[in-house]
């Protein structure tokens, strides 16, 4: 299995989250982060004092999938979080050795 | 002279045989509706304290200090309410020494009773008037040393400096001291509450030194909403302070309510258009900052100007407390945190100065200024604002020295500093949100 | 006719010989318990402006606008204040010109004076309670509007508004105008202030269009816990609003008082019901939004009505407003943001018309409703909503159509409507509580 | 007897000849300043629940459980006002039946006319500042019970209590009932409003039990902040609540307001000092509860004792309401959530002894204490304290075992507790800030 | 070395730190999240507007621990956790290659 | 590749930040957590209910770099981090199997 960590702008979410639905994928855990990269940060004055806000809102995406499924998830997860500006975010795939269903000890596969 | 005073004489002339007439001339001057007018004033300049206050404050210093600004204001008025009973107003408003300071004869109030008056109003209405303008006075000074000043250390500051340098100012002021003989305008507190607070606060940042990583850190307002929240509730309360400084429900407070409420505007307006052409954005702390530049202006020329001046007044306002904060704050680099100095200090300046300027006697004849033929007048303005600036850095200088010995030491640890002083000086946090 | 006026009028018989009786004659009307009483009524209904009413949309704005939402509103205040005291009340309370608008005469209040009374109280205070009328009317119509609209375009609205839309009908009913000539009652302003917002709200809503996601995505309150709040302050500014309404502190205004709050909790209680019977859940929002529907509908009839008809039209109030927020509008599809015309606008229409039916002489004789015999009156409060209606609707189409073209667009880019206007439009955030 | 009335009777004996006379004599006693100083207090003290109430007990109950905090403060107000003009008023202030409750004379507030005087203000007002009390005090009472009430059950426990509890009680007291007739001193409701709404809150907690959780769980407060503020308002709307019960604006009004302020004051420091003694640091709650604690002390003596007596009542009521809420309540084990028994009951109780301890005779000739040589008044007060402890205690608990019948259980689902009421009973979330 | 996360109900927390602290570890890591899955989330009405809420508040408890830990680590979560209803959670176990302490440099092992 | 993942105390951000940017990385990815461990936790009292936050606010953050860079970036963060008091955090390295960039979609070293 393969935990597939999406890191998107936040707008997108209602957008990707469909997308994993049409895959048939029954969960997920988002969480709220906030990135550093390319995309410029914005300024604030407050009474003169400026600051840059080079950490931008953004939504990460974790869902632990089938190691066949991985390149699917990225396609559509792609697809739905792409709006072709700088800072649409990363996608990363990470190995996950088990899975346990805390409700029913359901190991891997059952378990997602 | 009020009403029902016209009222009295002429039905003490007549009734001169009636049994009751005698009663009746007693307490003849208690004026009802001057009296509920006053309680209410009294009312609302309180609630300017730790409501209006504390939030426009708390809302601007970092959240991991906005729980302490809170318990900053809250005790500067708590203790001033207590040392204003016991001490304070008979040093304000005692029978004057000399000019310089007021006698002890009311000390715990006392010899003031329920029958007392002071014009047309209860005399404990009064004192109570008198006394949320020291509590505000000592709780605006907090604005310039937030985010990095010892609890007890604040508290036997604000102590020492309501008796000793605020209670001295309001008796030459207001009490019949020397600026009063004098003849210096000033309605509502330009001097007495805002040069002197914005001094204060200058002297006492100064001393403090600067906050851990000012200019290099990101010092991010908490809360602007709850700054905003906290303009709102102070222009609401500052209708008490100025229109209520008159004493009486009358024209002239009507006048007083006018010229306050469009200076506030004024200052909302300008702040707000010089901010966006200088910085390119429009911001509710500028507009929230405009509000109380242009109440702090208008505050010493309220029950003396008319509406023409307070338009003028408000607009200068808002640009002046602009540029102090944002250009010249910069440039002298003190760490006035929530420019204590900038908005108070200077449009408190620009207020007394335009008190002398723009005094119109078709509004009240007890005043007269430049632009209506009296040049002295603004002599006279710039006098008292030096004098209250001179003895309020001095004085303050003395009171923090003092305060640091008996304390050990004004500032916090470094550590506890960069952990914020709500979890270090009082163990709380202002917000625990939580979903579950 | 009140007390102390008869009081004087008798005195200035007998007196007539006494040298003070002159002296008194020519300010004889001020009285002082009235003019407490309109200056703290015109404190409290500023108060509901950039403290209640900001809190109140605010915190039904989603988060990423809820400065954007606090800015409009406190602008709304600022710029009504000054285009008041400069053009807005001449033309709204100048002498009359052909039933249809206020002569020029009072321009920046020229002629004014701090002696000059209206009725028992000093002109000024007049002025600055018809003020806050102006002051909140403008800003309750950014309800409709959102999330979505260009800053610099709500400040030229405001302004245009303000003098052609609000200022004419003021005129017509409280001014001296066709309306009032015509008899329509309309105590505290349910055609002036709440039809009139809520249409324009309408009209305004409908040429900005719908907001991006409106009806798809989620758009969650920002906080319930400041609306809440802001209904609050708002239901204590109301009681400034209606019983600050008859100018006077006597029975008829403790009567405005009494249906106003019975109007209030009622109307609270009856959308909660109707809710929790509907959608199985009270909510706070709920029972924030009825109030504000009570109030808004006893507002027209507030010094006309008796207890038990306040009981009645605060519950339907309830009942209305939720119909109107929860089903009309997602029938009709119009994207009004916050309600501004599902509360202020239906319910102010329902006040209006409640006020021509049970309007009743005891309590005051210069209304008479369909219920006391005189359908006529029902009649002419028809024709009086239909023509604030119109005249608005068409009004606010003409002055938005110019906002538009002259700040090029009047809405904001797709991006920053995206991001937040918070962040777009002003560079801020709201809360910055970050723990450390 | 006010300015006025003595005016009045002067003068009708000399215009006895005059037309205008009798009109004149008719409402005579309107004063339209203590009307206008009524209306305000009235507003005021409405405020004190929907406002400072809600955001004292509100930031105090956990995250999960703040808007239901807010729904119940809500609509016990809203609630209470319509109980209270419909059938309340006349309970508690109708005709006196044996001592023991009001006649039905004015139910529905029948045959009080707009012209209805009580003393110098009109009826109506009087009426609506008496419900104020009605509406805060059954509020109060929740402070016992947030986090784990069924929302249906306490609207139905707040109806009944209001109608069965607190109307009789209110009777005894101000309505002319026998703690009135026996002497028993309460100015402004140390037994009518806070031992009765402390007594029902305990018992109502003891019946509900303790939260799942209680003692082993973290239960941070929501937020520090929103009670200060809370507190804040709160102490702003109580110079409504006591020196607004001297129902007029004279002399003793403002000594009621000073001692008010100052035991604030004081108890707000005592709070702290103590506190920070005995737990090594100084809380923003703690300052927000001292404020509380010393305004409730001296609500029952705000009209009777002197400054000096207000600094005592102050400084202990700071002490006392630590110990209660600290050591006293972990001693006994009963869960009463937000100390509405350890605050409210507890200094309600100290202030009515001190009542009766330092009734000054020279601040209100009614009132003399044991200091001043009259031990039989503590012994009243004791006795009034002890009956109406009883009564509530008793009468609470059928109240509440009617409630727990009626809507078959008072308690929220286990699951529904630890969700969260706000989500359970009315499907909303406090804030929701969330960035973008 | 692993890395254990575990989505899990927000009450639960204090139970299944009491049982790591039995196991004898001494350090974790905590965040708010929100897990979307099979257990249904509620609706909120605002004004006639239905909102479905279906990503609902959990906290992530990330842990690295020896590998030889791993399987009594889940037990204890998964006992602790475990309230019999659906959305109890998910218990992942992700390779960690090394583990540095700031303050001392220690690494691996001796750095947990 | 690797995902570096450093628990940090909050006021080390801007340091860590400027430290990576010395390295050349062009961004990360933060986020709000809370950390157990020996940093013991203060105590808050309210109206004498005595409570122990031993959970202390931290920032986690989430850098994903070259395998080569690892060693630096590890160096890097631990001397900025570093105030060589108890709570100054951890650092963990996990196996990235592929990274990809939303907007172009380009893949692993490229995406970053
Ligand atoms: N090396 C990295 N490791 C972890 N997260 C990263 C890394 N680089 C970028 N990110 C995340 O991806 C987001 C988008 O990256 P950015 O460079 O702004 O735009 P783009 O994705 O178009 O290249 C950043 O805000 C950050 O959260
Ligand atoms: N495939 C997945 N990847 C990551 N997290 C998941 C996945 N499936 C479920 N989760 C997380 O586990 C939580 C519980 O899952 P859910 O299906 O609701 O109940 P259960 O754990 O009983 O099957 C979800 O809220 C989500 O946070
Ligand atoms: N085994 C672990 N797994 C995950 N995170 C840990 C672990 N141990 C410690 N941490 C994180 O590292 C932080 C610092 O650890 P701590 O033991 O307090 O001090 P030190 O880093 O100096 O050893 C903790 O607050 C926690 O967030």
């Amino acid at each position: 299995m393969k935990k597939i960590e999406a890191i998107i702008k936040p707008f997108k979410l209602d957008d990707v989250k469909e997308a994993l639905n049409e895959l048939g994928i029954q969960g997920m855990t988002i969480s709220e982060v906030k990135g550093y990269g390319r995309q410029k940060g914005h300024k604030e004055i407050y009474r003169g004092a400026e600051y840059v806000v080079d950490f931008i809102p953004k939504i990460k995406i974790e869902v632990v999938v089938a190691a066949n499924m991985v390149d699917q998830v990225i396609e559509k997860i792609r697809s739905a979080a792409n709006s072709g500006k700088i800072g649409d975010g990363k996608i990363f795939v990470i190995p996950v050795e088990q899975a346990i269903r805390v409700r029913t000890g359901e190991k891997n596969m059952d378990a997602l | 002279m009020k009403l029902n005073e016209k009222l009295l004489i002429a039905l003490t002339l007549i009734l001169a045989l009636f049994p009751v007439s005698s009663a009746l001339a007693q307490e003849a001057s208690l004026n009802s509706g001057d009296t509920a007018w006053m309680i209410v004033s009294t009312a609302l300049v309180m609630m300017m304290t730790p409501a209006g206050l504390a939030l426009f404050y708390g809302g601007m210093s970092r959240y991991k200090n906005l729980l302490n600004t809170f318990a900053m204001t809250f005790m500067s008025y708590c203790l001033a309410s207590v040392i204003w009973v016991v001490i304070g107003y008979t040093l304000a408003f005692g029978p004057d020494v000399g000019g310089l300071i007021g006698g002890l004869d009311f000390t715990f109030l006392s010899s003031i009773t329920v029958k007392s008056l002071s014009g047309t109003i209860p005399t404990f209405v009064y004192v109570l008037f008198q006394m949320t303008f020291a509590g505000i006075t000592v709780a605006l000074v907090l604005g310039s040393i937030v985010d990095r000043m010892k609890f007890s250390s604040w508290l036997l500051f604000t102590t020492l400096w309501s008796v000793f340098i605020y209670c001295p100012i309001a008796h030459w002021v207001w009490g019949g001291g020397w600026m009063a003989k004098m003849g210096a305008l000033d309605f509502a507190g330009g001097n007495v509450v805002h040069i002197n607070a914005g001094v204060a606060g200058l002297v006492l940042s100064l001393m403090l030194g600067k906050r851990i990583g000012y200019g290099k850190e990101t010092m991010f307002p908490s809360s602007i909403a709850l700054t905003g929240l906290g303009a709102a509730l102070l222009w609401f309360g500052w209708f008490g302070f100025n229109a209520g400084s008159q004493l009486a429900a009358d024209g002239l407070a009507g006048s007083a309510f006018l010229v306050t409420n469009t200076s506030a505007a004024m200052g909302a307006i300008s702040w707000m258009f010089t901010e966006w052409y200088i910085t390119r954005k429009p911001t509710v702390l500028g507009i929230a900052s405009g509000i109380v530049a242009g109440l702090v202006s208008i505050t010493p020329a309220a029950g003396f100007v008319d509406l023409s001046a307070s338009l003028i007044i408000g607009l200068v306002a808002g640009v002046l407390g602009f540029v102090c904060v944002s250009k010249l704050k910069h440039k002298m680099g003190y760490d006035d945190s929530l420019d204590a100095f900038g908005v108070h200090g200077m449009c408190g300046l620009w207020g007394a100065l335009a008190t002398g300027i723009f005094a119109n006697p078709a509004v009240n004849p007890g005043g007269t200024g430049l632009l209506y033929g009296n040049p002295k007048q603004l002599l006279i303005q710039i006098v008292s604002i030096a004098a209250t600036a001179g003895y309020t850095a001095v004085g303050t200088l003395v009171v923090v020295a003092i305060t640091r010995f008996a304390t050990n030491g004004l500032r916090v640890e470094k550590d506890d500093e960069i952990m914020g002083l709500d979890n270090s000086q009082h163990g709380e946090r202002a917000f625990e949100i939580l979903n579950s």
